[in-house]
């Protein structure tokens, strides 16, 4: 049993690292990740003022009609030739 | 270096479908209509998330013991989460402006032509090859003309839980695009004259009327079509809490929390359905096309019907008002009020097309029960 | 199956037809009844203001006892009398 | 044509039975007392919009797959929905009256003799043929006495599942007739010089009492009689959630939202149990003139006991409060106030009516336990 | 007489066991610890009266048909009351520090240490004749150290069910003790001056940025440990409600009677699980040492990593934020702020220890992910 | 039957007797345990007032740590010597 509990050792161990590890990994490429959003940012300029979008809720969806349907359809087609 | 590998193969990109990765586009195009563009943000933002979660490999969101396969069995199998929220519509819907001009009840009879001639559509369509829609299928893309997202959730997940998705998306997506489907129409139908009438102001309704009007709904709908009695027996019960005063406590909660928290897990529910094998489809196209016929239709026939009527009132009908009875509560009344602006910068007809408005959530409602008894 | 489809859509026809009689039946029914509700309310006359109401909740529930209790009394009698 | 003939074939008209239509006026006499006589809405009008519901022909709102079903599978039959209300109640409960003045317990206490008399009185109008009450039956009825909603809707849904209805709406239309109800009783046992007695103001209560008080009754109920602690335990959970002062968040929700929601579908799901097979029998008739007769002796013993405890005591103490002990809380306590003022406009009751008032929750609790003790 | 033998019988007195009467008083104690101490009382107070309440015989609160067996197969079986405390959390959190200051995501990265190593710790106390932890055992406990209820609770229902109530109650009291636990170590880390140092203020986040901030949270997650997806989907779903501003009334809702409702729910059913069988044991023993050491060790590795960030940044970064990356929110990061006061009157570190506190609380969500990989 | 219900009708005379003695019995008791309440709360002498409370949650949680789980470790070593 003293054997076992070696061996839950070195399983708990080897744990230890690989998680260690990917918590950094995963926490660094978030890092990473908030830097792009605020290059995004920047380059997208100066947002709409909280203010404006309260104002005027749902106030004028223009014109994507045809961008959002047909965005759709085109994943639609897309998939489908590919899964014929 | 063994348990990073094990790490590795339960990471997703080993297991990701092309289809998944589709599918998340579409719950991110969802999530951007809601957040960037404001349609309809209150379901389609849920419903957009939960298209995410459920496509995502190894997680199991809407496999048995899943948290989105719990919520959709609850809510949506059994139909409670469709009925709570109509409830809470109920109590959020004011008929004053209906009970004081009851004739706007034809406006919101007429629109449902759209609805019944989508059916008639999607049975048609069966004629282009890789479509097969039976009558069931037919009725619940259908009632996307109804423009009334519950109801069709409703009975969509009666008729055909495999579509349920789609249609819900199409509902809440067409009834975000009211403002740009709907003018148009309105005003090929009528003439610059027409829409510059203006109407005679509503009487007022005693707090009387307002009472027993859901109880009258409610009888007429227990005697003539039972089988709508979910739909508008939860509908009148959220307005009678409203209207009778003495339940005040309820009727908050009903309007508020109940419908939020309802709100929260009913998006999700249909968000999980939104999955590859059942979206990414010819049906899904049809659904998508037929959605729009079916308002345009609904719209169109709501303001011949106005014209009609205007023709034999002796009270000035402004026949902008007929394209509120396709529901799609508030936008398309506000859309009314809208167009009728442009036309007359003193034409206000937010009061006058709230009648057909609601009167259009009661059509679609009893369209609802119509195809449930004939189809169901 | 293109005769299917022809039959199917005959039947779709049908339910065209049904539906929107039914629909235009069923709502003209219910502005007959807002109609009689709006004569029912008139000869009622004025109701107690919202003021008072609220200003009196579960203020004087009074007689109504008797009237209460004998007729779900009546009704069950009633209907015991009829299903012997 | 044909299409026609099935609509009106699924119609309610072609089936109607009688029973339905009179379980139907039934629900619109609930609602009629609810909306118009103010009686107890918060439970009288779900329990009337239910009543109208079940009892629609080819609706199915009470059988598997109904939307009624669901909610009284989930909330009656496991009994959760009552102990979330009971607790909600405790969250709503100020103690302080009765922790100033623990003798009221003694008027809690004797006014649940309306309980036990009761149950010999059911099992004496076996003695009538027609009547075949068990002692399960007779309990649950019994507990009518009680005064107190969630406690008979909960000991009806362990022992006379049958009956739940019935007893149920006797029990809130007798809570609501508490004013019509008690007045004569009070004064044809007290002369016009006990109603006009005045008594001591009540000692201020600490905080520190408050928060140990539920804890204490809880202990109590544990050590002596654990078949009340479902009731008593989730009361005094709620309580000890308001008096802690450390959990303000919860107790709000459980005095507001949460307490709502549970309020729409228990009455709901009471008013399921109103179908014509169940609530038009010569039972009903039992349970209504028992549950009358309930609360005419709870409130006697109470009067007669505070009669007795006025002779004992150094303070002086108006026998009209006892009774409030057999709860029906706030309703009970109002009444013995507006009574002692009629005798002395200087004399202000209320808040000495607060502690039998409560004290009689505390006793029909106890009281449900020892019926599920001994008879359950 | 012999009806009071069987109520006698009835009593709790003639069946209490000697381990009910003390699991009594450790619900007792956490109802002190509570409501005198303010120890978490949110969860605390129902978590000790659901134990009260689990323990009482006869009464039946845990077995089939009682009120606790109901909430508990609902709630924690299924892994939904954990997931809604945590998209209420996602709603109440903002993520702005964090967004200003990125490279804290590596302090809230190195206090997970304290979760791995006492993994490694509860593995090596198997030594110790009586324990017996398997690998899931040590990872459900190792959780506590990840200083976040919800995520422990989800771990310990999915690993090791029987161990629930006791890894809850460290993880609940641990998080409580903070300000007991973390203010030695973090002095003995660190030098007078290092705690005085002031940190610069951090940038403006824009609105946009904290809306695309949730999704690539969650993106990423999907790519790379959808294991935690549960988790980390549900706290984004929150965060995004809040931050998108399109929703309010649903992110009101999450933040406020949704999750008060599912916190009562949650802490009974928590509590239910703290019978005398499977709490008094060594292995509680050993969770609530594990569970300490696992905070210290988690609080000196955030410290030191924030060292040794410290030499290499250009901007000065006082040490003590490091604490904060252990999550229990916002306690931990109060207590760096009251820590740096002391030694510098003019050093309000408040805002700087939010970004690695709220970095904690998705280092403990990834750490759970990848411990349900590893070992589920 | 008459003889059933003669039968029925005893046992509720004795439920009658039974239930209110214990329901006097236990209101009676708890009587006592406010006088205790009471009692208790005079000797611990005047609490710290509410405001303050209020004013500060959460505030000093002090020492009481190590009670805290050593009273816990205390019980389940108490438990466990006598359930050996
Ligand atoms: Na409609
Ligand atoms: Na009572
Ligand atoms: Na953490």
């Amino acid at each position: 049993m003293q054997q076992d509990i070696g061996q839950l050792l070195i399983e708990a161990a080897t744990l230890l690292v690989a998680g260690m590890t990917f918590v950094f990994l995963f926490l660094t490429l978030l890092i990473g990740a908030i830097h792009v959003i605020a290059w995004i940012n920047q380059r997208l300029g100066a947002e709409p003022t909280i203010e404006h979008a309260v104002a005027a809720p749902a106030a004028n969806p223009t014109e994507p009609s045809q961008g959002v349907i047909s965005a759709i359809s085109a994943a639609v087609h897309q998939y489908r030739k590919q899964h014929r | 270096m063994e348990k990073l590998a094990i790490l590795w193969d339960s990471t997703a990109l080993a297991h990701f479908e092309t289809g998944q990765i589709v599918m998340m586009l579409v719950g991110f195009l969802l999530l951007y209509l809601a957040i960037v563009r404001k349609f309809e943000p209150l379901l389609l933002l849920p419903i957009g998330f939960g298209a995410l979660l459920t496509n995502i490999p190894l997680a199991g969101f809407s496999e048995a013991g899943g948290l989105l396969y719990y919520v959709y069995k609850v809510g949506i199998d059994t139909g409670v989460f469709p009925l709570l929220i109509f409830m809470g519509v109920g109590a959020l819907t004011d008929f004053g402006a209906l009970i004081a001009n009851p004739r706007m009840l034809l406006l919101g009879a007429a629109a449902q032509f759209g609805i019944f001639a989508t059916l008639f559509g999607a049975i048609a369509l069966n004629y282009i090859p890789g479509f097969e829609f039976t009558l069931k299928d037919a009725s619940a893309i259908a009632i996307i003309g109804g423009a009334d997202g519950p109801t069709a959730i409703f009975l969509a997940s009666k008729l055909a839980p495999e579509l349920l998705g789609a249609i819900a998306v199409a509902a809440y997506s067409y009834m975000a695009l009211v403002p740009i489907i709907q003018p148009p129409i309105m005003k090929a139908l009528t003439t610059q004259q027409e829409r510059e009438i203006e109407m005679l102001q509503l009487r007022e309704v005693s707090r009387r009327e307002k009472i027993i009007f859901p109880l009258a709904v409610l009888l007429l709908t227990i005697l003539f079509l039972p089988t709508a009695t979910p739909l508008v027996g939860m509908f009148c019960l959220g307005n009678l809490m409203r209207e009778s005063g003495v339940v005040d406590r309820l009727s908050n909660t009903a309007q508020n929390e109940l419908i939020n928290i309802v709100t929260i897990f009913l998006g999700l529910a249909v968000g999980s359905k939104l999955s590859a094998d059942k979206f990414l489809t010819l049906e899904t196209l049809g659904i998508l096309g037929l959605g729009a016929v079916a308002f345009a239709i609904g719209t169109a026939a709501g303001v011949l019907m106005a014209k009609l009527m205007a023709r034999f009132s002796s009270n000035p009908i402004n026949p902008l008002i007929g394209a509120a009875g396709v529901s799609a509560v508030p936008m398309a009344a506000r859309v009314v009020n809208k167009v009728g602006l442009q036309a007359n910068p003193h034409n206000f007809l937010l009061m006058h097309a709230m009648g057909p408005n609601v009167a259009g959530v009661l059509g679609s409602a009893v369209a609802a029960g119509i195809l449930l008894a004939l189809v169901g």
